[in-house]
């Protein structure tokens, strides 16, 4: 009985007859419309290079399947989410980022004033602007209790001071929406907090480029001194920023913490495997397998939380198991591809198997990203230790 | 995490809970053991009277003509509560002869076996099933009609008084129906108080009636039953290891050292996260890859997925539940050692992690398209 | 060019000439005096059982290698102390008990008066009397700040109330050496502490052995009312026992972390691997090498830590880190031996491998107890990260 | 953990560990990154004119007649120090050629190499060191006397003047020396800014005075070369494992979150305490193999577990020091990147884990005798 064909990309994909249709439909889009030359890159594209792609999206009503139809977007299911950005990565194309389409835009629908809806929502659909999160500090990154950047108003502006860091795309973006201080009294101290967003042209903002370990800059950094923002670009109410920052759904989680990441990496790692030799290392191979089985694990997961999700059901433990097991696998996967590549896997430079381009010290640099900063894996893991296990301090 | 069942799903898995709660649990388990009992036969009357074993059968042979994943629910009830009956056995034999395709065959033994007046438990190579050791040494000359060779590490085999042999290597495939009379039995106990028994066939003469499959119909029935085997288990691990972080997390919340309670220590902690991702992770897995069975649409590199982390999660947390309760855990006295001596059989049973992994590995490897 | 036999059980094993001499002359005379039914037991034997060999090994004058000369010890090496260990243990030898050889009769020499020494160390080296060592209670097991056991002197006798528990054969010994506390207000509250030697005969104490996870009766534990025990039984100053408690130099860690437990138990694993065919597993070989790989990195440093404890240079680390791996690479031989026997891993019985009866599932229950109790894995890196790295609390 | 080590071994070893800090450090590294430098030159002069290279040569051919552990303690010195230099390659080389039978073959190239006026490094097999692809997919045509084919990851192939070819598979081995000239050099660049070359030899003809060694000879001197390549990686690496922990303790130490430093968080510490112990492990594992490396007594077994557990180790310490430093160690500009990437060059050198824990599972399973 020959078994059917495996294919690690694709596990427990469970769509309906009109979800089936859509992907097909996307598929047939992406195929010829996506520039070739932004196909499989081991490295970051940074946000000017991906613009015209992003108008594609746009264009073809494509670009923000989570927003409602009333504000340009799709009003789409989120099986229908998951098919775009799975037809999208399928073919090694990049997806836009998310700061402006997953992050603030949601919350300016979400708790917008009209005015603001008008102003900003438009051009982050047709990718004119570019938004960058200014939520970390020097000496706040998960810790945003400790946030130091302050906000005092005077007159009908709020005057900001302080050093924003780690911001992605910083350098890139022409906004950025920021928590700052607005009461230094307030317990606890996240009360105090307000959401604002910040027109990067405005006088007094210097930006500067942090490189990073993999030669490339990602991040920014950003000084504020006595810059002036208009009262009206505070984003919903005065001390209110922790609560509007936490009113994100999690839907983002689900194209950042896709399996598909892994799955991708460890086709790679087979291939160069088969180059190496090290599929004749019973140690690869033992750990090929481990790593294909938490993928298919995980993938099981993941189609069960978005269905979940799609039904309004999901626990709140999804999001953290998703960050941490998205995050260490892919994690595990890039360490795997670097060690199948032996000697190849110290290079500097791009490595070809077969018909592909690969750079597997690129790769793994980008995997570790995922786990550092706000957020990191240990922290997800005390979450789940304290609300959903219930674990004492 | 919430299972989207069907209203009929949910109804049977809440009374599947009901009843292992009733009828299981450590205090329960000890017992059988003093009495040196493999099968507790209170709980297995009360299966037997609910109709459990009727979920696998097709309607059209009597049966309600649900599947694998539904009896899995109450697998998955009867390993939290540590409950010793042959569910997972007979739910493979009633699944296997239900959908053979010559009806009048299976048609009495099933009929005894649902109403429970015969119990008919699965011999096969999957019972010790191990790369390349797979094939279980027993051959079946189909012209004589004789049955030769040794199966190990069946299980029940204190109590079954039938077989369903079935044979998928080689050139006879056979799926058959052995009563016990006509096999020597050597029972051995396992560490948990159930039993591993080696079937042993000196030319045994099958006569024809008994036969319920032969050739590629039989090789298709046994490789189908070794994968409803397998992923039984693996529903019946996750309970298991569900039941011992439970006990676990009850245990580390009040106990105290240094002055605080153990469960604060930062270690124990996310090794308890780590222990509840698993068993998230391993029941979306197991749930998915049992619908899939259903559907007739699984791949057994799946399967061997499922099993191979079902062991290893249910191993590494009752070894994890072992280390936190400390001293305590390691007397007769105390339950955790009941979840582990489980774990260890059910782990083993149909195969283990390193087993299932180079399974699936030789079946994806063979399979794989690399994209 | 062919390799040299490879032998995990010997690596590293830096024998002078005269230690050669030694180990010698000990596999000739354990090979002609060892009784057969003692080997290869895959389960503990009590200390009845091994009285005679016990007596044996006294008589050839080799039952107290460590112990002074003058005492009736062999004033040796700390290598002749391993060779002899290994030696016994080579052929699956039990080695004898080590609470009155290497626990309190080191400390009796140590501090004890002439009179202790002469009545209480003759039958430790004879074997006539077994002792165990009470320190655990059911709240202080690795927190010996909660001891509750309390002493109270009445005239020239101590009066002993409380409850021991997790004494290793504590139903076969006749005396027991205890920690009890003997002022209640003492600040820090170890400083309160005495060091009593029990006779168990004496009224008022109730034995009850303790069943373990492994089906047999290991650990005991002691019901003490009202128990008289003579002030001339106190061991070292009053409220001084937990220093008395911590004068032993150690020597005890290089048998019971020896390497070899591990080595053995992998050897076991691969001849079961042989007959189960775990040795076509990329998985069973990946991780027999990678435990291998470690058991000889275990060795070197352990041969190392031996020869700098031979010269007194031995760190504040090498204890702890001997106890953590020793422990940890026992644990992990004894998993895979189950592992690779598959079904036979989860019996209750013997197993026959060639020529060997061995019990996987006992194997492994055995080398359970290593981590458990007083001396954690866990708090043994506490201590490495307190006082060997300096990490904050 | 003290090594045990003769007075003049003690003197040396502060020697080399002053040298290295005064000529090595991060800061060092990124100015010979900005130069695209694959030697620290500065620093290499210095220990030619320190004489290193001569611990290794024979008294009888003008060395100091003492080992590989020697020149082990200035190469982990030189890993802690992030050092550029060939000293490894440039002392197994030494090594190679001072025990060479015939000592008129060697002698000149020898001399050069000692006073550093010609740079000669290993061309072997274990550059690339992969099961099964072992074979560098060189021959050596005795008759002929001619050299064919390609050996990958050479290292400071970019400076060399001449290689020491070494070829130890096939029927007909040798060990010869070729200078730059001779063979087409392809050079690559690595993450840390080491290099990785590619030779090729098209039909190289050797003449018969450059061939070291030829026959049983040539496959010992070609073997124990690699041997000594791979101790030599792993004591760099352990010297660059023990500095990244260094590092990484100093920061969590002092980096404060939550209101109290994370060094204090109990899963760093004991994350921090296995780096600890594996180094320790490590250094006694490695010294323990150089030692019976120089007495000629080791088995090449214990080289591939000293190479795979110093590989392993320190990608294990690197990473889990990035992971502790949070989003600063993601930066260029943070030090730690630096120990980073010089350890994923340093562990594939001469064989990753994997490829060494493969290689001691066949040495050891062909060679073992089951107790």
């Amino acid at each position: 009985m020959p078994s059917p064909t495996w294919d690690n990309t694709t596990l427990f994909v469970d769509d309906n007859p009109a979800d089936r249709a859509f992907r097909h439909e996307v598929r047939e889009w992406v195929g010829e419309n996506l520039p070739a030359a932004l196909c499989n890159r081991s490295t970051r594209i940074d946000p000017p290079e991906l613009k015209p792609w992003h108008r594609k999206l746009y264009e073809r009503g494509w670009i923000a399947p989570h927003w409602p139809e009333e504000y340009g977007g799709m009003g789409a299911t989120l099986t229908q989410q998951i098919i775009l950005f799975e037809e999208i990565s399928r073919v090694g194309a990049p997806t836009p980022y998310p700061h402006g389409l997953n992050f603030i835009g949601p919350l300016i629908i979400d708790v917008g004033t009209p005015e603001q809806k008008a102003k900003h929502l438009p051009p982050i659909l047709t990718g004119d602007i570019t938004w960058c999160q200014g939520y970390s500090e020097a000496g706040a990154g998960s810790d945003l209790v400790r946030l130091e950047t302050r906000a005092e108003l005077d007159g009908d502006h709020f005057v900001v001071n302080g050093h924003k860091m780690w911001t992605t795309n910083g350098h890139f973006a022409d906004w950025m929406f920021a928590l700052v201080r607005t009461d230094r009294n307030a317990t606890p101290r996240h009360a105090g907090i307000s959401m604002l967003l910040i027109d990067l042209k405005s006088p007094g903002i210097t930006v500067r480029p942090i490189q990073t370990i993999k030669g490339d800059a990602e991040f920014a950094e950003e000084f504020l001194v006595d810059v002036r923002v208009p009262r009206e670009n505070l984003l919903g109410a005065l001390n209110d920023g922790w609560k509007v920052a936490n009113r994100l759904l999690g839907s983002e989680r689900f194209t950042t913490g896709h399996p598909r990441n892994a799955a991708v990496l460890l086709n790679k790692a087979r291939q160069v495997a088969e180059l190496t030799g090290a599929t004749r290392e019973a140690g690869f191979l033992h750990r090929l397998a481990a790593l294909e089985i938490d993928l298919i694990a995980f993938s099981a997961y993941y189609r069960h939380a978005a269905a979940l999700h799609g039904e309004k059901r999901a626990p709140f433990s999804m999001a953290p198991v998703i960050k941490i097991v998205g995050g260490e696998l892919g994690q595990r996967a890039s360490e795997l591809l670097v060690e199948a590549a032996g000697g190849y896997g110290a290079l500097a430079d791009d490595m070809r198997v077969g018909n592909h381009v690969i750079n597997p010290a690129a790769e793994m640099f980008e995997m570790r990203r995922v786990t550092v900063g706000s957020g990191a894996v240990e922290i997800q893991r005390n979450i789940i230790a304290k609300r959903v296990l219930g674990l004492p301090s | 995490m919430d299972l989207l069942l069907t209203e009929p799903q949910k109804l049977f898995a809440e009374t599947a809970t009901r009843l292992c709660l009733d009828h299981g649990g450590p205090r329960r388990l000890r017992a059988l053991r003093a009495a040196a009992a493999e099968i507790d036969a209170d709980a297995w009357r009360k299966i037997i009277a609910s109709e459990w074993l009727a979920t696998v059968v097709a309607e059209s042979r009597g049966g309600q003509g649900l599947g694998a994943l539904d009896v899995a629910l109450a697998l998955e009830q009867a390993g939290h509560q540590l409950l010793m009956v042959p569910l997972l056995e007979s739910a493979a034999t009633a699944w296997t002869m239900s959908r053979a395709e010559d009806a009048a065959r299976a048609g009495a033994g099933l009929a005894d076996l649902l109403r429970g007046s015969r119990l008919i438990v699965p011999a096969t190579a999957a019972a010790s099933w191990r790369y390349g050791g797979g094939a279980s040494g027993v051959t079946y000359d189909h012209k004589a009609g004789l049955l030769k060779g040794s199966i190990p590490f069946v299980a029940y085999g204190g109590s079954a008084e039938a077989f369903l042999v079935a044979i998928d290597a080689g050139a006879q495939p056979v799926v058959t129906i052995v009563p016990r009379s006509e096999a020597s039995v050597t029972v051995a106990r396992n560490v948990d108080g159930s039993t591993a028994s080696r079937l042993t066939f000196a030319d045994v003469h099958v006569p024809a009636e008994q036969v319920i499959a032969t050739g590629a119909e039989a090789k298709r029935l046994a490789l189908q039953l070794q994968d409803f085997l397998m992923l039984g288990a693996a529903a019946e691990l996750i309970g298991l290891a569900a039941a011992a972080l439970d006990v676990t997390l009850d245990y580390i919340k009040l106990r105290q050292q240094f002055g605080r309670p153990i469960g604060s220590f930062q270690v124990l902690q996310h090794r308890a996260v780590n222990a509840f991702i698993d068993v998230e992770l391993n029941r979306s897995l197991v749930y998915r890859v049992l619908a899939a069975y259903d559907a007739g649409e699984h791949h057994p590199a799946m399967v061997s997925a499922a099993k191979a982390r079902a062991s290893r999660s249910a191993l590494e947390i009752v070894r994890g539940a072992l280390q936190m309760h400390g001293a305590i855990g390691y007397t007769e006295e105390h339950d955790i050692g009941l979840y582990y001596k489980r774990a260890m059989a059910l782990s083993a049973q149909y195969g283990g992690e390193l087993s299932h992994s180079t399974r699936f590995s030789e079946l994806t490897l063979e399979a794989g398209a690399l994209s």
